[in-house]
């Protein structure tokens, strides 16, 4: 609602500082999605989100589901749900996208921004041939008709579709799940973006599909130097793919760092207790002491510090006031008013 | 008239005129199934001829035959066919294709097959035929106005004939959509005097709200049985001129003699009386209805005025006490047509105010039919025609012992019948039908509210159109305003 | 796809002898003897008999039933007694004032229908939906033959603009159509806003427009051909409706078709109009039920490739 | 792209909110009143079809009656009160109205509930009795079997439930289908709760929804397939008062007693439209076969 | 097998296919395994391989086309066919939770059910007093008895599902994937519970997950299931450690960890290794 950038921005540092040499290419500052709740009210999905995502760097976001990942997403490209309410800033190269005309986040869409969907099935045309689907974007620029297949095979080629000259052919539904993952990612490619938003790109598939993709994504993250945002709820991908991570809970950020750092060395109670959670796969380990309850909404998000019904630290300050992200260390930001107490860090 | 609604009215002009018909005009066969059906009637005078057929009043006139006469028992009438008349393909008609007609017509057995049980016809000479039936039959010139002749040699379905039929009536067929419509051309080769129009076009509109849009747009020239309430706004349109001819049809509702309820004639008389008939027709039928004064119509051969039955409910009720009527009994009163609805209804309204409780059960022509032949009524509503203006195509066939119509049986009655069946002198069949008459008026054998007029309209532009009692108008004679 | 196009024949085949079987049932069971409403109440004992033997109606039921589905079988649906000629070629004669109709409602029903359905289901909850919705509603409550009368009595008899009743012209086609395409334009324009509203909330939808097209590419070049699938089936099974389904409009513009024949032929109880005819409408059915299915196929190729 | 174009022209939606669920109730209330108009309204005034006051015919509404009282809506070709006849052709529209959907359901929904949780060779059976009834336009078939037998009102419901509940046995078996499916079926099924059971606790009461839905719309099909046939002259007796009759019987007065076809076809049309919302809304709100 | 007395469940040569007379494909394509009395049997395999048709024949919701379900040599027909002490042995828990409960009912109705079908299993006396113990077992409270699935989070409806299979007394406890739609902080919570409630009920547990590390973590034996069949099988700790198929090997090789963020010894975080 508020136009972007007004004054209205809480003050949580994440603006102040550009530590990035040549400065992020994009920087989410002060996000707030807010949606059509029942009886009228607004419910903020996105509560103040801010983070930087610097040039070819893959940044992991974090989060239990309804935590308003793939809100953050979809705000960034500029697809809300129907209803919703925007504020804040997305600095595109510096530019607000926020406050940008229709016809130039149009632009952006597809060109520089591009994005894959986590059920490719779902996120496909079944009544169109994947050419024309992966074609589009190229097509956009008038290019003749056999450039534009020669275009799409070389897309397909790139992603490692087998016999890509045949599979262009085929409809959605006549290709395996890890294909149309890599059709998918092809589509995304098409239009040369500088940063690539996946949204569980990986979720719907199996885990032998699930790591050919994710290298794959890191090849081509290395190769054309793109920035990407890997959405997942998944600690154990975000831990092999993203250089940093922002973890989310219940529409706020709670840490953000890099990656290896933030894993380890968590810098809030919710991120230690999520490392905790996951098991190792080649090694027993026992099992882990739960925290109590379910993950907060931003439908019901406590006052204060939306975590502290279930933080085994908590406090009375934190059920009053809502905590700030502030650095904790170099690099590092948290919003638990007690991180450096947290055990681990 | 052409078929838009733009130039509607002022098209008669060019010698086309368009009539309403309210039946399909399903088939052309006048010997087949639909032979008895109104359209095809309407479409058979028109295209074929007949040795006799009914004057605008009723009465027979010749068409093919010049002379006719009864022989001594009224079992033989002797034809004398007009000489030279050609049929429209040129070739000349004469004695053999008349038999050979009413040979393809009993062959058929359609519904004007069963006019002549048993009958026969035989020639004399190339001009003389002779028609014998096995019991006494003065009717017979009235009954052949349904008789069609066709070239000989038609075949039992000769669709392809029908297709592009050949006979010797004023008009041949142009072109012919079965139920849709029928487009009639001036026959050049006609014996008697040639239409002056050029085209006549049939049209099908079963629906009556259709029929009179379609009239009041122009979009046809001639309508009728049109409905009393239609009439005024019809009759303050300037272009068009209406006009109502009494018919041959008749209110008739039979009362089940058969039943115990209404075995006696004091009852059934009683019942008649509690019925307000002067105001129902008075205000349902204003124009083309009037109390009939006897079980059968004036334009028909053998009426006899009757005196009136007049309304009193309270000497009804009385009687009906008297007789020891049952209040408590629900009397059936079956109809098979919408249109008689209201009528019906109004009857069974003014029944109540005395106490006697009537259903109306409006059913299906097949059920009506095989329920009416079963007597599975107590009250039977029908409108009776007497297409051949001969009361002996009514009284004398339906009102005796052995036809078992309505249960009712009255020697005397039988007796009077047979003798007027048998004589072919019209004064004294006059004075026999007379006879029968008051008994079937005093016994009550049904209420005879009222005698039916049809209603036409037509465009003012036509002349010479004569509205028919028949509801079968000729075409033949009329011309357009313009020429 | 030979073998759906095979599979569906073999179920129009079983279709046409169930429609045939309980065509039969109905009319066999219903009271009132054909042969008297033929003949009349003046007809005697023997010219019945003669007519019921003519009829074949003198034999037992199952008899009758095996050769008048041999019958069938033959296209064959013996002599009308009440027309007087062959019960088909009386079906037959009215086919064309029947197709001439159906078609036309279908035409006026699909352009307007589709049209509105697409105003109002590219923006659920707009204005233009909501108007749309009030509008499609109103279209469907009005009884036909109100609608009819009303038409009539503005563009005929008040305009005069166009004929009220009959055939001939195609100005006679143009009343007559529109009454008889009005509920059908709604059931297409609502079909279509729902579908299409479902259509636009598909993820590929959001795929489309995160390569950066505009609203109208997204609409024309991915949401329409996916929201007409399921309306292609609905006006396919509508079509067939109209086809003998048009009765009331029939009695009001006295126009010849099918359905009035129908009619007609109950009240007359002709059995061999009232199954020819019906039959004819049912195989128009299957037909186009096939036709409809084959265009769903051709439209989504999960269904033509078998994998739905 | 949507959301943010919204979001900015559109700031509140709350005002507007305020005042639609009072709006919303208006179709529900308007059938209401029609229910009760047809059970009450009867009682209250009083009307015999078959009597008729002939003096009174084709009065204009608001005309003294011969008998002392006021026709406020005029009367008909034969004196009798078009008010009345309003009345008691609710009635007749509610009964074969409900009772139509009542049969057409109960058929539907045990016949759709059976073949679809079930499956097997009665879906098999029962799709195929789909295809030959569907084969025939409902208002065909209705016509046919309505036309062949004796009048009278139950007729006329079996005429109209023939093809009737063939929407709601699809319906139910869609549901029947989707939900038999769900976990929880498969858990009753595990812990051994009987099949008959399983069907009415739970795969049925998910039917509802959709099923009372589909009803409303149906219910205005099936009054408007009434007067269709009532216009035709088709299936009910002439001592019931219905609109379609009534209408029929005034069409050839529109011009001159417009009231006659025009007061009951308003009062037809009002019903219809109200219900279609109604039936709107409760889709809306249960879906088409939606589980959830 | 040494002693079949010793097996609680059995399944030989179990074949299934899908899809009718043609284009069947086998699903489960000739799969024997066999679970022992307090023996947690953990299924793992790739998506389609088979997992979930094999829990299925073992619950009795799907007829096998051929082969055996035994349990103690008893053979287990289908669900609803079985005799009531074995209908109640053999208990199942879904993947998803919000749908494995009947949104129309109330937990406590849900339960009631069980006890209205199994009267021998119902609790004599107070039944109020039963359902909150029965919950409170779960680790619910009481106030859920009243409440519908609609209401309840995923974590809650999980628990409820497992109180309703537990309602019955089961001695075999079929889990399809009964962690795998949480999320990561509840799944531990049902993980949990599952294991308090194997020590306390003396249950055996087919449990079928593809997550090769939550396997590891409570399942005693371990099988590998690729395209219907069963590829390799043994003590978990070995197969995961040393795989020797093939198949198993691709399948751990692909299976990703934390990108190590722990030293081997596992102490700095506290995630001990057992
Ligand atoms: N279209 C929508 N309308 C209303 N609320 C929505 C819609 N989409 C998401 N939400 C709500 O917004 C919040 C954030 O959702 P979001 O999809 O961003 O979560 P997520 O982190 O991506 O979760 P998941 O892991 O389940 O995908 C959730 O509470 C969700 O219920
Ligand atoms: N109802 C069904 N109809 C047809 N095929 C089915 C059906 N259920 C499963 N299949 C097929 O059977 C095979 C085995 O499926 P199953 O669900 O048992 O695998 P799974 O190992 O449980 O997989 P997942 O990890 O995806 O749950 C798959 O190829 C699947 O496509
Ligand atoms: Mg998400
Ligand atoms: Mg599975």
């Amino acid at each position: 609602m508020t136009p972007a950038g007004a004054g209205t921005a809480r003050e949580n540092g994440a603006g102040k500082t550009a530590p990035a040499t040549d400065g992020p290419i994009l920087r989410i500052d002060d996000l707030v999605v807010e949606l059509p709740g029942p009886h009228g009210t607004r419910t903020r999905v996105v509560d103040g989100v801010s983070f930087d995502v610097p040039r070819a760097t893959t940044v992991g976001l974090i989060g239990e589901s309804g935590s308003g990942k793939t809100m953050t997403a979809h705000a960034v490209l500029g697809l809300p749900p129907e209803g919703a309410t925007l504020s804040g800033r997305l600095l595109w190269h510096g530019e607000d996208l926020l406050a940008a005309d229709p016809a130039r986040r149009r632009a952006v869409r597809g060109r520089e921004i591009a994005m894959i969907f986590q059920d490719p099935l779902a996120a496909l045309n079944p009544t169109q041939r994947i050419a024309r689907q992966i074609g589009e974007v190229p097509r956009r620029d008038r290019l003749p008709r056999a450039e534009v297949n020669r275009r799409v095979v070389e897309l397909l080629d790139r992603v490692g579709v087998p016999e890509p000259e045949r599979r262009m052919r085929a409809y959605p539904h006549e290709l395996s799940g890890g294909l149309r993952q890599r059709a998918m990612i092809a589509m995304a490619l098409a239009g040369s973006p500088a940063l690539l938003l996946a949204d569980e790109p990986t979720t719907a598939l199996d885990v032998t599909v699930q790591s050919r993709i994710l290298r794959l994504l890191a090849d081509i993250q290395a190769a054309d130097g793109l920035a990407m945002l890997l959405v997942s709820h998944d600690l154990r991908v975000v831990s092999h793919v993203g250089e940093r991570v922002v973890v989310m809970y219940a529409g706020r950020v709670c840490e953000r760092g890099p990656a290896r750092d933030v894993l380890r060395r968590p810098a809030h109670p919710y991120t230690a207790a999520l490392v905790r959670s996951v098991p190792a796969v080649r090694t027993r380990t026992a099992l882990a002491d739960p925290l109590p309850g379910a993950p907060a909404t931003p439908a019901n998000r406590p006052a204060g510090c939306a975590f502290h019904p279930r933080c085994p630290m908590a406090r009375a300050r934190c059920r009053a006031e809502v905590p700030e992200v502030r650095e904790v260390a170099p690099g590092r930001w948290s919003a638990c008013h007690f991180a450096e107490e947290v055990p681990g860090s | 008239t052409t078929t838009g609604g733009e130039d509607g009215g002022g098209s008669s002009a060019s010698g086309d005129v368009t009539v309403a018909g309210t039946y399909p005009i399903e088939s052309l066969d006048p010997h087949g199934a639909q032979g008895a059906s109104t359209g095809t009637q309407l479409a058979a005078q028109e295209i074929f001829s007949r040795l006799v057929k009914p004057a605008a009043d009723g009465t027979p006139e010749g068409d093919l035959a010049t002379s006719w006469k009864a022989g001594k028992d009224v079992t033989s009438w002797t034809f004398t066919l007009r000489s030279g008349v050609t049929f429209s393909d040129g070739s000349a008609l004469d004695a053999d294709d008349v038999i050979a007609s009413f040979q393809r017509m009993i062959a058929l057995n359609g519904p004007n097959a069963g006019n002549f049980p048993g009958d026969t016809m035989t020639k004399v000479s190339a001009t003389e035929v002779v028609l014998h039936s096995p019991a006494p039959d003065a009717s017979v010139p009235g009954k052949l106005g349904t008789f069609y002749v066709l070239p000989s040699g038609v075949g039992k379905d000769d669709t392809a004939f029908f297709n592009h039929p050949v006979g010797s009536g004023p008009f041949t067929v142009d072109a012919f959509t079965p139920s849709q419509s029928l487009v009639l051309v001036p026959n050049t080769k006609y014996q008697g005097t040639k239409p002056t129009l050029s085209k006549v076009t049939v049209r099908n509109i079963p629906e009556l709200a259709s029929r009179m849009t379609a009239l009041r747009t122009g979009e046809v020239d001639v309508a009728w049985g049109i409905p009393d309430d239609q009439l005024a706004s019809l009759k303050s349109q300037q272009d068009l001129t209406v006009k109502t001819v009494p018919s041959s049809a008749e209110f008739t509702m039979w009362f089940n003699s058969s039943i115990p309820a209404l075995k006696d004639a004091k009852v059934r008389r009683a019942i008649w009386q509690a019925v307000d008939f002067g105001t129902i027709v008075g205000k349902l039928y204003p124009d083309t209805g009037k109390a009939a004064d006897a079980p059968v119509t004036s334009v028909v051969l053998g009426h006899a005025a009757q005196p009136a039955v007049t309304y009193d409910p309270a000497a009804a009720k009385a009687a009906l006490t008297a007789a020891g009527f049952d209040f408590s009994k629900k009397l059936r009163l079956q109809f098979a047509n919408d249109e008689f609805k209201p009528f019906v209804q109004a009857v069974v309204s003014d029944l109540q105010k005395v106490g006697v409780q009537v259903e109306p059960l409006e059913k299906e022509q097949a059920v009506f039919t095989e329920d009416l032949l079963a007597l599975k009524w107590d009250i039977n509503f029908q409108q009776l025609a007497t297409p051949s203006y001969d009361a002996a195509s009514n009284l004398g066939r339906l009102y005796t012992c052995a036809a078992r119509r309505m249960g009712y049986c009255n020697k005397q009655l039988d007796g009077l019948l047979a003798a007027a069946g048998a004589t072919a002198d019209k004064q004294r069949r006059t004075d026999l039908y007379a006879r029968a008459s008051r008994i079937i008026w005093q016994d009550a054998v049904g209420m005879y509210p009222m005698s039916v007029s049809i209603a036409y309209a037509w465009n003012s532009d036509l002349k010479g159109f004569v509205p028919d009692a028949s509801g079968l108008p000729d075409f033949a004679t009329v011309r357009t305003g313009g020429s | 796809m030979i073998r759906m196009i095979v599979h569906r024949l073999l179920i129009g085949v079983f279709v046409m002898w169930g429609a045939a079987s309980l065509i039969f049932l109905v009319v066999r069971a219903a009271p009132g003897d054909p042969a008297t409403v033929l003949l009349g109440p003046d007809a005697t004992r023997s010219q019945l008999d003669q007519l019921h033997a003519s009829l074949g109606l003198d034999r037992p039921l199952g008899a009758q039933y095996l050769s008048y589905l041999g019958d069938v079988c033959r296209l064959d649906f013996g002599e009308s007694h009440w027309l007087g000629r062959p019960a088909m070629g009386a079906v037959l004669d009215r086919l064309p004032a029947t197709i001439d109709l159906t078609v036309t409602a279908t035409v006026i029903a699909v352009i307007v229908g589709l049209t509105l359905g697409m105003l109002a289901g590219a923006r659920p909850g707009g204005l233009l939906d909501r108007v749309v919705s009030a509008c499609t509603i109103a279209l469907q409550s009005f009884p036909t033959f109100w609608i009819g009368i009303m038409l009539v009595l503005v563009f005929a008899l008040t305009l005069r603009l166009l004929p009220s009743s009959g055939v001939g012209s195609p100005q006679h086609l143009v009343l007559p159509a529109v009454t008889l395409s009005f509920p059908f334009v709604a059931i297409i324009a609502r079909l279509t806003r729902t579908s299409l509203a479902e259509t636009m909330r598909e993820s590929y939808i959001q795929t489309a427009r995160s390569k950066g097209l505009t609203e109208r590419q997204v609409l024309f070049g991915h949401a329409l051909r996916n929201s007409l699938i399921p309306v292609v089936t609905v006006v396919g099974v509508q079509v067939g409706a109209l086809v003998g389904g048009a009765v009331i409009v029939e009695n009001v513009f006295a126009w010849p078709g099918l359905g009035s024949l129908v009619v007609e032929a109950v009240a007359n109880r002709d059995y061999t109009v009232v199954q020819g005819a019906t039959l004819l409408i049912a195989g128009i059915v299957v037909v186009l039920n096939l036709m409809a299915d084959l265009l769903v196929a051709q439209l989504d190729p999960r269904i033509r490739t078998g994998a739905v | 792209m949507a959301g943010i174009t919204v979001a900015v022209e559109k700031p509140a939606t709350t005002p507007r909110r305020a005042r639609r669920p009072l709006l919303s109730r208006v179709p529900a209330l308007v059938v209401g009143c029609y229910l009760l108009v047809a059970v009450v309204g009867p009682m209250v005034i009083h009307y015999d079809p078959v009597h008729t006051s002939l003096e009174d015919r084709l009065l204009a509404p608001g005309s003294q009656v011969s008998g002392g009282g006021t026709a406020w809506l005029g009367t008909d070709g034969l004196g009798r009160d078009l008010l009345a006849q309003i009345v008691y052709g609710a009635r007749t529209a509610v009964l074969i109205g409900v009772s139509t959907v009542a049969l057409s359901c109960l058929v539907g929904v045990l016949l759709g509930a059976v073949a679809g949780y079930f499956r097997g060779a009665a879906d098999a059976v029962l799709a195929r009795i789909f295809d030959v009834l569907l084969a025939f336009p409902a208002i065909l078939l209705a016509i046919v079997i309505a036309g062949a037998f004796e009048r009278s009102v139950l007729l006329v419901v079996v005429a109209l439930s023939a093809t009737g509940w063939i929407t709601f046995a699809r319906v139910t078996r869609g549901i029947a289908l989707s939900v038999r499916e769900r976990p929880w079926v498969d858990a009753a099924r595990v812990l051994g709760v009987p099949g008959r059971t399983i069907l009415a606790r739970h795969v049925l009461p998910f039917t509802a929804g959709p099923v009372v839905a589909l009803a409303t719309l149906e219910f205005a099909l099936v009054v408007l397939a009434e007067a269709g046939l009532s216009f035709l002259g088709i299936g009910l007796p002439p001592s019931t008062v219905s609109w379609g009759q009534t209408i029929a019987n005034g069409k050839e007065y529109l011009e001159t007693q417009w009231w006659i076809s025009t007061l009951p076809g308003i009062a037809l049309s009002l019903l219809i439209v109200n219900v279609g919302i109604l039936g709107d809304q409760l889709t809306a709100r249960y879906g088409r076969g939606r589980t959830d | 097998m040494s002693a079949s007395e010793r097996t609680l469940l059995d399944v030989r040569d179990l074949r299934v296919s899908y899809g009718g007379r043609r284009g069947a494909r086998a699903a489960v394509d000739g799969v024997s395994l066999s679970v022992a009395p307090e023996e947690t049997l953990g299924l793992v395999g790739e998506s389609g391989s088979g997992k979930t048709t094999v829990a299925r024949c073992v619950a009795g919701l799907l007829r096998p086309g051929a082969g055996t379900v035994t349990f103690e040599g008893r053979p287990l027909g289908r669900a609803g066919r079985r005799p009531p002490e074995l209908q109640r042995a053999v208990q199942m828990v879904f993947q998803d939770p919000r749908s494995s409960l009947n949104p129309r009912m109330t937990v406590a109705s849900i339960i009631a059910e069980v006890w209205r079908t199994h009267p021998v299993t119902a609790p004599e006396g107070d039944r109020t007093e039963a359902l909150h113990r029965l919950l409170a077992d779960m680790g619910l409270d009481p106030e859920v008895a009243a409440r519908r699935a609609g209401d309840l989070s995923g974590g809650q409806c999980q628990r409820v599902s497992i109180a309703r299979a537990l309602a019955v007394r089961p001695r075999l406890l079929v889990c399809d994937e009964a962690v795998s739609a949480l999320d990561v902080s509840v799944q531990a919570q049902i993980l949990r519970l599952l294991v308090d409630l194997r020590g306390r009920h003396r249950l055996a547990m087919l449990f079928i997950s593809h997550d090769l590390g939550v396997v590891h973590q409570i399942a005693d034996r371990v099988a590998v299931m690729h395209r219907g069949l069963i590829v390799e099988e043994g003590r978990t700790g070995e197969v995961l450690t040393a795989p020797r198929h093939a198949y198993t090997r691709a399948l751990l090789d692909a299976a990703l960890d934390l990108d190590d963020p722990v030293p081997e010894d596992g102490t700095a975080d506290g995630r001990a290794v057992v």
